[in-house]
């Protein structure tokens, strides 16, 4: 039962409370910062949390939300002399787990299971990285741009959003990343897979790391797959648990069906069905 | 926390898991042998096996509601002999004891699977899934008296394991089934599996789920499940298992005041591994509690 | 709001109140006439009335659950008689048209209750409420197709007003349950009705309802009833009352997309006496809105 | 259907969100203010109202409340130009529906159903009325005092309450209350129906009011038939609506079950089984 080569770090088995550090509106997202005081530094990029609101996690929209919600962390700065970690996470209002997050204050309770999944796994050598991130889905491609800047690894970062509000976001990655907007209200009016089309034919001797919106996903796949370069991509799925027990947030592969949240949520876009 | 005696079997607590809610092998990969020094139940239920493999169904298999979860996964398994094979060493490799579901569509399938799971000394209990539909007129089994009786007679010939029926609310009469199900050999009965219920999609209104329809848990159902449980523990002798929507030590308590002898834990856990242990943890500090006054 | 035709009664909109959860007197005092102008529902359901009068449980008889309400209320009213001469005058004065909830405890009393209401003017439709024990068995007559279909035929031969069965989600198969009450002259089925559930109290855990047990309502049991609404409108082609949790029009959205021709509004009107009106509005402009696209 | 002569002001047929001017703590309560823009200035004193934080009510305790709450008022001050009122409310934080209501700030929605029930009816010019508050229970008793005050009847107060803390609230009604306490750390260390008695052994031609615990409202009870004083309890039930709808909140009466939110909660002592 040992799956040593994963690129996983292993989570506390219980969930925990973390304490909010702060709450700051980017662009059309929240970013919420929480000190972890339990759990392992050095999460996976990729790799996700559940989360809850300590307090009040429910009575929502139709009562909602009852279950914890799933997040990758976008960025975790480990607290000297094992302190902890502060786990930084980029949240969109779509509902109402995500609107009552996002309504969490500086000191409150912050609930957490992770870190979970299996996460990027790191380029070869002769593999020139390309990473992209669409809409919300840039929150996983921020700290694996931080973890490969950090060991001096060359990766063109392309994002895609819906508009400038939206690409305010963009704005929290260090380097300088190539932005495209639906409405081109900022940046280059195209969907990100032009920039990314581009590269590729530039040179295609590299990898994709993609988070973003299924049709995003499936673009990058089909051009990828056209053009025999390996891509992973990081999915979503409706989740109850995040680690396994519940069998709920399945997608198709070439063997069968999956478990997102511990076969994935990254997988190569060849084993996908 | 003190140990309960579940038919013959010494259990050092009285929580388990509800079969499908929580995969130990999984959980293993996520949580390390942590999983295993802390681990959240007294007595770990498998997910329900079949003699053939399942896929299972086709996603989205979840749905949120208020205070509860409606799931149509399908019976994902391995199927019999690749379960054998492939998992009992690592449930086996657990520190509390190991209960086997499984679910026959046949009384021939029934009796194999019981048969087979029942040889191996890693299992101490066998649990039958009764919310399978009868082939012939759909219905399930387990809301009728009679084909639970049948069902059980089949597994009762096939094993000396103790057995557990696992009963389906959607019964008339859930106190009548119970009853059969002694009446033919059943050691227990577990209840209540998850109740019918079916989600629209908020924007077409069609539903949701990829098998149209699935089963609700969790606080939902949870008083609906102290009144079966109440009303089979009256009616049967032998122990029951109750669950449905527990969250904390008082609702374990409620059950065991309902009849139950153990109690498990199912959609809680989406929200805490850990909440089977924080469970039994609540009960027993509640009991302690109790008979200190 | 567009008209609705229910078994030839046309109704202002889809909105009902569930029987016995709304007391229109009652409200009246509490409202004054503001009431009337702002009336909440497109259709007045009266609380269940039976041949003798009945003083109802003992209390308590409410408890509140996650995401619901469990009552024990025990049908209290005035019984025939006295409810035709002190409420029924009242009720005409009610800007919508009114149906007479009954229950008889043998088929003579059905009989007479409905043949009784069925005679005045004022009572455009009859709703039996079926959940109620039979005598000999103790079983719920809704539970059973052919005590069911005994019932109807019953209450059938006593007016020639809509009548309406009113079944109980505690049936093995509601749909067959339906089909039998279709198949003995129901002009129309209404459900669900609440789901057997017994809350304990929290520090004795004895039961906490005077009645020991009671029916859970409200958002708790929504998806029950979209699942029983839709396979029994599958199966029958009268119209489907739908109800069980509904608190705003996406909810009441699903029950017509699951097949009812209306649906009612219980328990939320409790937390907002004008939810009926509210939720006819979020769907008249959810309808609209679907119709524009 | 008219009951013209009951003591109650007609309620809007509606729940209608009220601002929360402040949330005060007194002692071991909090006093809830809320600016009710439409409803009635004049509710009656033992009247009461449903209470509902205006959102987030659920996700507490066992994923409750659910239900609204009910609530006397215990001082409605109108606003000038009929622009509405502001409503006191007193609470006991017992469970979880007192609590998150508790938790309320200045700014956020009340939803509110009221004012329900019938009220107290005024003392004959014949009877020195007498008032007599428990714990919560002073809550009504504190706007019947406002109002036999500002029609300068003159009616002794008499309060009781568990400890010092919680007799704090004795310093919110306009005259120096007589206090008793449970356990003498404020006041006289008794029940209140010492003084009651004391009071009505002087002179026996008065009426009491009285809200408070089910034992205190017995005794009260219990004094007042022993000596042929009437009396009119302000009683509590477990409610779901507060408007009739349910025949949840019955209490029994001489003639049958009687609906606490309807025919009470103010009933009089005669009258109840
Ligand atoms: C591995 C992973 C990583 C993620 N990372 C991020 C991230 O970094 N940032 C971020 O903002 N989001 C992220 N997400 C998505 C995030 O989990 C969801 O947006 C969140 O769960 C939405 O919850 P909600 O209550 O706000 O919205 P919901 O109401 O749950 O709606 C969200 C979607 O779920 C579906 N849905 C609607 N109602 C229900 C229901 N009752 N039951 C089930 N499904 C329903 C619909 O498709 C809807 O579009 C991630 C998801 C996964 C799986
Ligand atoms: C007419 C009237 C006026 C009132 N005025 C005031 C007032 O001015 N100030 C004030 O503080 N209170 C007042 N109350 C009492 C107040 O309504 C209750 O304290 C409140 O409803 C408690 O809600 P909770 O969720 O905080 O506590 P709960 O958890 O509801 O507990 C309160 C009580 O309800 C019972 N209970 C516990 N759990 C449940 C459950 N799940 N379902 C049903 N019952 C349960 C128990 O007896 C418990 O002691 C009044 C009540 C009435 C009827
Ligand atoms: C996602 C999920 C999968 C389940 N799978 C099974 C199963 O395979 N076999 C079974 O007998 N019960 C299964 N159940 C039912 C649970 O064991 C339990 O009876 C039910 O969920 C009620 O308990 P709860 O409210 O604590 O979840 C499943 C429940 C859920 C939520
Ligand atoms: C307090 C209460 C009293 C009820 N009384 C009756 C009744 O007298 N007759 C009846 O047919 N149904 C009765 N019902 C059931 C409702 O009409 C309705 O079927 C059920 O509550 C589900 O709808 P809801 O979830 O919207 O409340 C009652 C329900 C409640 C909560
Ligand atoms: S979310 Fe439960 S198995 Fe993946
Ligand atoms: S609270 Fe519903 S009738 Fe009194």
């Amino acid at each position: 039962m040992s799956v040593a080569t994963e690129p996983r770090t292993l989570a506390p088995p219980e969930r925990r409370i973390a304490e909010v550090k702060g709450v700051e509106r980017v662009g059309a997202y929240d970013l919420i910062v929480a000190r972890d005081p339990i759990g392992p530094a050095d999460p996976r990029p990729g790799q996700f949390y559940m989360l809850a609101a300590g307090e009040r996690w429910g009575g929502g929209d139709r009562e909602r939300p009852y279950l914890p919600r799933a997040f990758s962390f976008a960025r975790a700065r480990p607290l000297p002399g094992g302190q902890g970690v502060d786990l930084s996470f980029l949240l969109e209002d779509v509902g109402p787990g995500t609107h009552r997050l996002g309504e969490l204050a500086a000191g409150e309770p912050l609930a957490l299971l992770g870190p979970l999944g299996v996460g990027f796994t790191r380029p070869r050598q002769d593999q020139r990285a390309l990473l992209v991130g669409g809409g919300i889905g840039v929150a996983p491609i921020l700290c694996w741009d931080d973890e490969l800047r950090a060991d001096a690894v060359e990766a063109p970062v392309l994002l895609g959003f819906r508009s400038a509000r939206h690409a305010e976001a963009a704005a929290l990655f260090a380097g300088s990343p190539d932005v495209s907007t639906d409405d081109g209200s900022t940046g280059r009016r195209a969907l990100v897979t032009e920039p990314l089309r581009a590269e590729l034919e530039r040179d295609p001797r590299a990898i994709v790391y993609a988070c973003g919106p299924e049709p995003m996903l499936d673009a990058v796949r089909e051009l990828c797959s056209a053009l025999g370069v390996p891509a992973q991509l990081a999915l979503e799925a409706g989740m109850a648990c995040g680690y396994g027990a519940c069998f709920g947030c399945v997608v198709a592969t070439a063997d069968g069906y999956a478990r997102v949240c511990v076969d994935g949520p990254v997988f190569a876009a060849e084993a996908l069905a | 926390m003190s140990e309960v005696d579940l038919c013959g079997v010494t259990l050092r607590g009285p929580i388990l898991n509800g079969s499908g809610t929580f995969d130990a092998i999984a959980a293993r990969r996520v949580f390390g042998d942590a999983l295993l020094e802390r681990f959240p139940f007294d007595c770990f239920v498998s997910k329900t096996i079949t003699l053939q493999p399942r896929e299972g169904n086709p996603p989205p298999r979840l749905w949120e509601t208020a205070s509860g979860l409606v799931n149509s996964i399908g019976l994902p398994n391995k199927g019999l002999a690749r379960f054998l094979e492939l998992d009992l060493p690592s449930l086996a490799e657990l520190p509390v004891p190991l209960c086997v579901s499984v679910m026959g569509f046949s009384h021939e399938e029934l009796a194999a699977l019981v048969e087979a799971v029942g040889a191996f000394d890693e299992v101490s209990l066998v649990e039958l899934n009764l919310s399978c539909p009868n082939v012939e007129t759909g219905t399930l089994v387990g809301a009728d008296p009679d084909e639970t009786a049948a069902a059980l007679r089949a597994a009762r010939a096939s094993t000396d394991k103790p057995l557990i029926a696992k009963l389906t609310p959607s019964a008339a009469d859930p106190a009548g089934v119970a009853a059969a199900a002694q009446g033919a050999g059943a050691d227990a009965v577990s209840l209540i599996n998850t109740l019918k219920g079916m989600p629209l999609h908020p924007g077409t209104h069609q539903p949701w789920l990829g098998a149209r329809t699935g089963g609700l848990s969790g606080p939902a159902v949870r008083l609906v499940a102290v009144e079966q449980v109440a009303s089979v523990a009256a009616r049967v002798a032998i122990p029951v298992i109750g669950m449905g929507g527990v969250a904390c030590g008082r609702d374990a308590a409620d059950l065991l005041a309902a009849g139950a002898t153990a109690v498990a834990v199912g959609t809680e856990s989406f929200r805490d591994p850990a909440a089977g242990r924080r469970i039994g943890d609540e009960l027993a500090a509640f009991q302690s509690a109790c008979k200190a006054t």
